[in-house]
């Protein structure tokens, strides 16, 4: 068989992950390879990528949405040629409606950031200042994970920690360095970062120590456990990660997508767990991602 | 054959091989998409001499100075140097062997200074090997001293005006030191008083021994300052003779193959109302206080010194560069003139003196060049324009005009000079206009198509156009004027008759 | 034509009957190479036709169609001399404001919640509109200010980019009526962009807005000496690319039924591959729609091709920039042999 | 003006010596303006002061110092008349490849096992080396093949781009050794820029290779007839932005400790905005190195102005787009009031 993938983005850390997972667990199976395509995080490339896909005489689809409000006419397509499609890892708009032959795998997103600021939380005590780095605005991903980290500190437990701060670094590890920099130059004082992924959480990490802080004095949170992060972790200065299986999804999706060309019944939703990860656990992880 | 490396390091060493010619090219071909520029062309230049090159517009003079300046390469043919054959494949090949050329178009970079113009590639190197922009300021005005030129080292090259740049692209290649130097109708942009001045610069590098190869246009520069002269037409080498030998009258038979029985074809024409009065028009900073009238039929020649500000008071009349004062009125109304748009709409035309710059849609064909100004209010309905009608007019003008191109779909930069010139003409008179402005209408216009500017522009004349004519040639504003203004320093100095005016009194105010 | 010379020349030369093709016609010729050795190399290595499937012929075409509306006014752009940066950023924050009055009232979250279920005429218009205002801005800056075209569109794509990202915070804008999905499905996008491509092409080669286009790119000075207000037209045409660029953003948002702030991210520049190699100068003054569509299809033709012959995708965008240099190279290769033949 | 026409009239006045301003004074003060502006609403909302802390003035530049050191090699060849796309993919590229030799054997997945814990010259010579070929391979397009080097740099734009995502499959190379990491720690990056820019500024004023640079973009026929070699310089050019982007790839891997493919997004069009803020004209012949720097910084203090200022991050980029554009606007108003008084 012959699955077409989309993924969103080729350059994103956690999607490189997932991505590799679902293509070593294709060459592990007999007779399927994968055709992986890159959307280039842009809705019309993805669903273009798909009619490709179609034309080509793929087996199944399986998709990572750009856009998650865009999967109701990507789903039409597909069932309009009756070819089996799963998304994984971003939850569709439509998941409630999706049509015949089509499932979701992934992990919820709103646990990242619930575990991530549960543990900041339990950490501080429930008291201090806490800064937030966004990812890109238009992700879904950033926007949920964000929510989640305000709803916690909105409860009753972590009502002691205030934002101070909260903008956006695009993912970025660099703009991370520098947006900390910068909020350290305006004066602003906190006790933890609290970062929608890895990569900015590094980036503060490393414009902390630029600024001479010491590092056991702030709380340093991520989302995705990546090998960086994990030496990080190791070395003692990220305090906290969220571990999302991202091999686990991509194998899950596979195996979703073949069911489905075999017409065996799947579940419409298959939920990987999100792990936290902290320094006690830290050795279980090392060898995943 | 010898290879220009070669050549050049022989030269260097101050070898100095005893031919006859400096330079010669034999049986040199050279064609371009659609046209023979050159066929079977020889030329020959003796050390010592002025030799100059006559011919039509597009005979091909530029075309075998390009070659033997190393900027095109010879279909066929051979070039010699010294008696040696060589070929020339780069301008730095001609440069390193002593050849060097001032070219028909400016060729200079208008953000760099003066002294960086002469000497680029040849900067003078001081302390770590870093460009001593000292020495070279001190050099360039040794070399202006040399050469009596008056300009500021240090001044930019896009600041100065036209006639200064030639005398930096002047100086520029004097200080070449080469045996050969080629000038490409260099006195295009320069008065009278100029050309004296590049005169006695040829003298004095002539008496040192170096070839000069003119091209001009103007037949009383070849008398002055030419030993020999060759004549090409149609790309065909016709014949190489003293210049004592022979009368105007023969070179120009050479040139266009036929007689030109009258330079400047004037009509005594009725003069009738005025129909444009300029009353104290002034533009801060550039001139001040014009005031003139123009009446149907008449030709209001402009005369001054170069810088004198008369394309400056065109370009205001029309709108290009409004004036800051002063009135305007046509046909005894006065009117508002701020844009050549409002221009156009009151039946105003301009043909403006730098053809490439302000003139020619260079990568457009002749009949887009041709129609675009007309456009502006005939020919057009509901937006579309009205084709078929537009190209017979385009081809009827064309025709009248005798502009020499393959067809009107050829790209008009593919023309020469002298053509493009005439198709620019008809764009204007297309148009139908009742006031004609001409700045500098033949400038680098062979005979032939001068004498039919010239005619055509009485035509107009003859039709009731009132018409100004800006030119720094003076037997062409002493033959075609009705009247002259004479300008200097952005002032009128006074006004000629026709009957009065002689050459003298033209100088007389435009030094004033 | 030979005819022509005579009349014409003052002494005859008869020029050699040279046949004129289009310019486009090499750039034709390269599409057609490059379909063909698709066709081979599928037969060779995946045992299919390339072109024998309607499917595949139009989507090629489908997911070029919104690069395609911005080309058609990115070439007038260019034709003139300038660039226009902006477009990708239009898309984005047009798809985003046209979407926003396009919800309909089932949908729980609607921008607007009291202007749902509009007529789907009003959220096209809007998005048009909308377009069109950002393209007169920058016609606007480059005619009156006189900076360069790249820095203006270069203000304005990165300013678009932060109004669309502003306009809902992020969020994106989704349960869009059926009436507004319409046009973006099946081959809607197609036939809004050739119909784009023919009304352009017209107003290119037969009106004075098209000639005085052409001429303002060829010698802006010498347009304004013959009387054509060229800050007047420059706003035109920047104001009609900017409306072609709200087009394409309504088309977008219909056809993915959602408005996202990063769409459109880099559209320009595939706009402006397109534009170049369907034979437009950036120099100004040449250029036609007619090679403008055919190098948007080129873009389509490659993509399709890369997934029908199962490129990695690794390789592809290293083949995309190979080929985009390769056109434009034979283009301009071509055209010097011809100029010398 | 009325005293120039004297001097350009033939009768040999000698010329008013003009006090003369350097061009990038006028950005200067753009410069001193933005951030007097950031000062005074510093006091009055904030309550600090802007400037007087010497972290932030660090950060200013030092996060805009890669940008600055592709900017210096784009000021060279927008001065020729040219553009460069592809940079922001070459820092990308080169990241990738010097990262890939610069890790440390403690790392459990190095990219080439056998190449790690080599001396921090290896990667840092190979990341310049990259670039200059990719730059190499840009000028040779641009200079044999006369193809636009808008379009032969966006074809290296998207083909980079994809070598870096190709060369280790996505993944980010990490686990960089301390050596080679210390180029990007503290005020190296700023070091660096400054320095590469005081290179540049030497080798454009006091230079052959400067002169030519600047001839070549001012009048390209004239410099050609001069007997330069205009093909070899444009390649010497481009190879030298390819090399710097190349550095600034470098600089980048070691800032971040890490490379990513996606390093170095949109860098090319922050650096043009630099180095047209700082003065240099896209029409080629003008500019200068510490109109360029200056254009730089200004990036820069925008940046840490927004985040001092608590700019919402939905509003910054829209300020952005207006700051670009307003500074060019001052620019050239001033430019064209002073050619006029
Ligand atoms: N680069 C070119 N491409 C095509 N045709 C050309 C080119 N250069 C010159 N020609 C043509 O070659 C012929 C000779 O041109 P050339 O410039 O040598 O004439 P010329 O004698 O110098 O004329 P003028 O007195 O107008 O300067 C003309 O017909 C011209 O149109
Ligand atoms: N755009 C400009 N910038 C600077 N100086 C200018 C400009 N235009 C004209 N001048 C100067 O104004 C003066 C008048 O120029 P103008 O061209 O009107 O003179 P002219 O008598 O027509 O001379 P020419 O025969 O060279 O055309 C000259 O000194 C010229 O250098
Ligand atoms: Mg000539
Ligand atoms: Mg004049």
């Amino acid at each position: 068989e012959t699955i077409g993938v989309s993924i969103a983005k080729f350059d994103d850390n956690f999607l490189t992950v997932l991505r590799n997972g679902m293509s070593d667990y294709a060459q592990t199976l007999n007779g399927v390879s994968l055709q992986i395509e890159d959307a280039q995080n842009d809705v019309a490339k993805q669903q273009s990528q798909i009619q490709n896909f179609i034309a080509a005489g793929v087996d199944a689809i399986i998709v990572n949405p750009v856009d998650t409000d865009a999967t109701a006419a990507m789903s039409k397509i597909a069932s309009d040629a009756k070819i089996p499609l799963v998304y994984v890892n971003r939850q569709p708009a439509n998941l409630d409606s999706l049509p015949e032959k089509q499932a979701f795998v992934a992990s919820e997103e709103t646990v990242a950031g619930t575990l991530e600021a549960q543990e900041v939380c339990r950490l501080l005590g429930g008291k201090g200042k806490a800064v937030v780095m966004m990812g890109e605005l238009s992700n879904q991903g950033a926007r949920m994970r964000t929510a989640a980290v305000h709803d916690v500190l909105a409860t009753d437990a972590c009502k002691g920690i205030s934002i101070v701060e909260e903008q956006t670094a695009n993912w970025q590890r660099t703009e991370g360095a520098d947006l900390i920099t910068n909020w350290l130059s305006a004066g602003t004082e906190f006790d933890a970062v609290i970062a929608n992924n890895d990569e900015m959480a590094i980036g503060a990490m490393q414009a902390l120590k630029a600024a001479g802080r010491p590092m056991d004095k702030v709380v340093i949170a991520g989302v995705d456990a990546t090998q960086d992060a994990l030496a990080a972790m190791a070395a003692g200065d990220l305090d906290v990660t969220v571990f999302q299986n991202a091999a686990g999804q991509g194998k899950g999706a596979v195996d979703a997508a073949l069911k489905l060309v075999k017409g065996e019944a799947v579940e419409k939703k298959v939920y990987i767990p999100f792990e936290l990860v902290t320094p006690a656990n830290l050795k279980d992880y090392q060898a995943k991602n | 054959m010898v290879s220009p490396s070669t050549m050049a390091a022989v030269r260097k060493s101050g070898a100095i091989p005893n031919a006859e010619f400096l330079l010669t090219a034999e049986g040199v071909r050279k064609e371009f998409p659609g046209v023979v520029a050159l066929d079977d062309v020889t030329f020959r230049l003796k050390r010592g001499t002025v030799h100059a090159l006559m011919g039509e517009n597009g005979a091909g003079k530029s075309t075998l100075m390009k070659i033997l300046a190393g900027i095109y390469t010879p279909d066929r043919g051979q070039v010699r140097l010294k008696g040696v054959d060589i070929e020339l494949s780069s301008p730095l090949d001609a440069l390193e062997n002593g050849i060097a050329m001032i070219h028909q178009e400016l060729n200079l970079m208008p953000f760099m200074t003066v002294a960086e113009n002469i000497w680029i590639r040849r900067e003078p190197k001081g302390r770590f090997g870093l460009i001593d922009h000292g020495a070279m300021n001190r050099q360039t005005a040794d070399l202006f001293k040399r050469l009596n030129i008056a300009l500021d080292p240090q001044a930019l090259v896009g600041d100065l005006s036209v006639a200064n740049r030639q005398m930096v692209e002047i100086a520029k290649a004097v200080s070449y030191e080469s045996d050969v130097l080629i000038m490409d109708e260099p006195t295009s942009a320069l008065t009278e008083r100029e050309v004296e001045h590049l005169f006695a610069i040829i003298r004095s590098l002539r008496e040192q021994g170096i070839g000069i190869v003119y091209i001009t246009h103007k037949m009383n520069e070849l008398f002055e300052i030419a030993d020999e002269f060759s004549v090409f037409r149609d790309g065909k080498y016709i014949g190489t003779h003293a210049s004592t030998d022979v009368t105007r009258d023969d070179i120009i038979r050479m040139m266009v193959g036929r007689e030109i029985t009258q330079m400047f074809p004037k009509e005594e024409v009725p003069i009738g109302e005025t129909v444009l009065s300029v009353r104290n028009l002034s533009l801060r900073g550039v001139f001040t206080d014009i005031s003139f009238e123009v009446r149907a039929g008449e030709i209001l020649g402009i005369a001054g010194l170069v810088g004198s500000g008369r394309s400056n008071v065109a370009e205001a009349l029309f709108g290009v560069t409004p004036a800051t004062s002063g009135t305007i009125a046509i046909n005894g109304r006065d009117v508002v003139i701020d844009t050549p748009t409002k221009a156009i709409a009151n039946r105003m035309a301009f043909l403006t003196e730098d053809r490439k710059d302000t003139g020619c849609l260079l990568i457009l064909n002749v009949q887009e060049n041709m129609q675009i100004a007309v456009l502006q209010d005939k020919f057009v309905k509901y937006g579309f324009v009205q084709q078929a009608a537009l190209a017979e007019q385009c081809e009827d003008m064309a025709r009248k005009l005798r502009v020499k191109t393959p067809n009107l779909d050829e790209r008009i930069e593919n023309l020469s000079g002298g053509n493009q010139q005439k198709a620019l003409i008809g764009r204007w008179m297309l148009t139908d206009p009742r006031i004609l402005i001409l700045d500098e209408p033949t400038r680098g216009i062979d005979v032939g198509a001068k004498a039919e500017i010239h005619r055509l522009v009485s035509e107009m004349a003859r039709n009731g156009v009132a018409i100004i004519m800006i030119s720094s040639e003076m037997p062409e504003v002493l033959g075609m004027s009705d009247r002259i203004m004479v300008m200097h320093e952005g002032r009128v100095t006074g006004f000629l008759d026709r009957a009065e005016a002689t050459q003298i009194k033209v100088m007389e105010l435009a030094a004033r | 034509m030979a005819n022509n010379a005579a009349v014409h020349g003052t002494s005859p030369i008869s020029p050699p009957t040279r046949r004129k093709l289009p310019s486009e016609f090499n750039i034709f010729l390269v599409l057609i190479a490059i379909a063909l050795v698709y066709e081979l190399l599928g037969w060779i290595f995946i045992g299919q036709s390339f072109l024998m499937n309607t499917q595949r012929l139009t989507i090629m075409i489908l997911q070029v169609s919104v690069i395609g509306i911005i080309a058609v006014g990115v070439t007038q752009v260019i034709i003139t001399g300038g660039i226009d940066l902006s477009s990708g950023s239009v898309v984005g924050m047009t798809a985003m404001i046209s979407a926003s009055v396009a919800q309909a009232s089932t949908w729980p979250r609607a921008v607007y919640p009291s202007l749902t279920d509009m007529p789907f005429i009003v959220p096209i218009a809007l998005g048009i509109g909308i377009g069109l205002l950002a393209g007169f801005v920058n016609g606007q800056l480059i005619a009156r200010t006189k900076i360069p075209p790249f820095i203006a569109t270069l203000g304005m794509m990165v300013s678009a980019r932060g109004i669309s990202k502003w306009y809902t915070k992020g969020q994106p804008v989704s349960g869009l009526t059926d009436q507004f999905n319409f046009i973006g499905t099946g081959i809607w996008p197609v036939v809004v962009f050739l119909v784009v491509a023919l009304i352009f092409h017209i107003a290119l080669r037969y009106t004075r807005y098209g000639k005085f286009t052409y001429a303002i790119g060829a010698n802006m000075q010498a347009a304004r000496v013959s009387g054509i207000n060229v800050e007047g037209h420059l706003i035109k045409v920047y104001a009609i690319a900017g409306m072609l660029a709200g087009l394409a953003g309504v088309v977008t948002a219909a056809r993915a039924q959602t408005a996202q702030s990063g769409m459109g991210v880099m559209y320009e520049l595939d706009a402006i591959a397109a534009t170049v190699i369907g034979g437009t100068s950036l120099n100004g003054g040449v250029g036609r729609i007619t090679g403008t569509v055919i190098g948007t299809v080129i873009l389509g033709v490659m993509t399709s091709g890369f997934t029908f012959l199962r490129v990695d995708a690794y390789y592809q965008e290293i083949v995309k920039g190979l080929i985009i240099v390769t056109a434009v190279v034979v283009d301009v290769y071509r055209q010097k042999k011809r100029a010398k033949g």
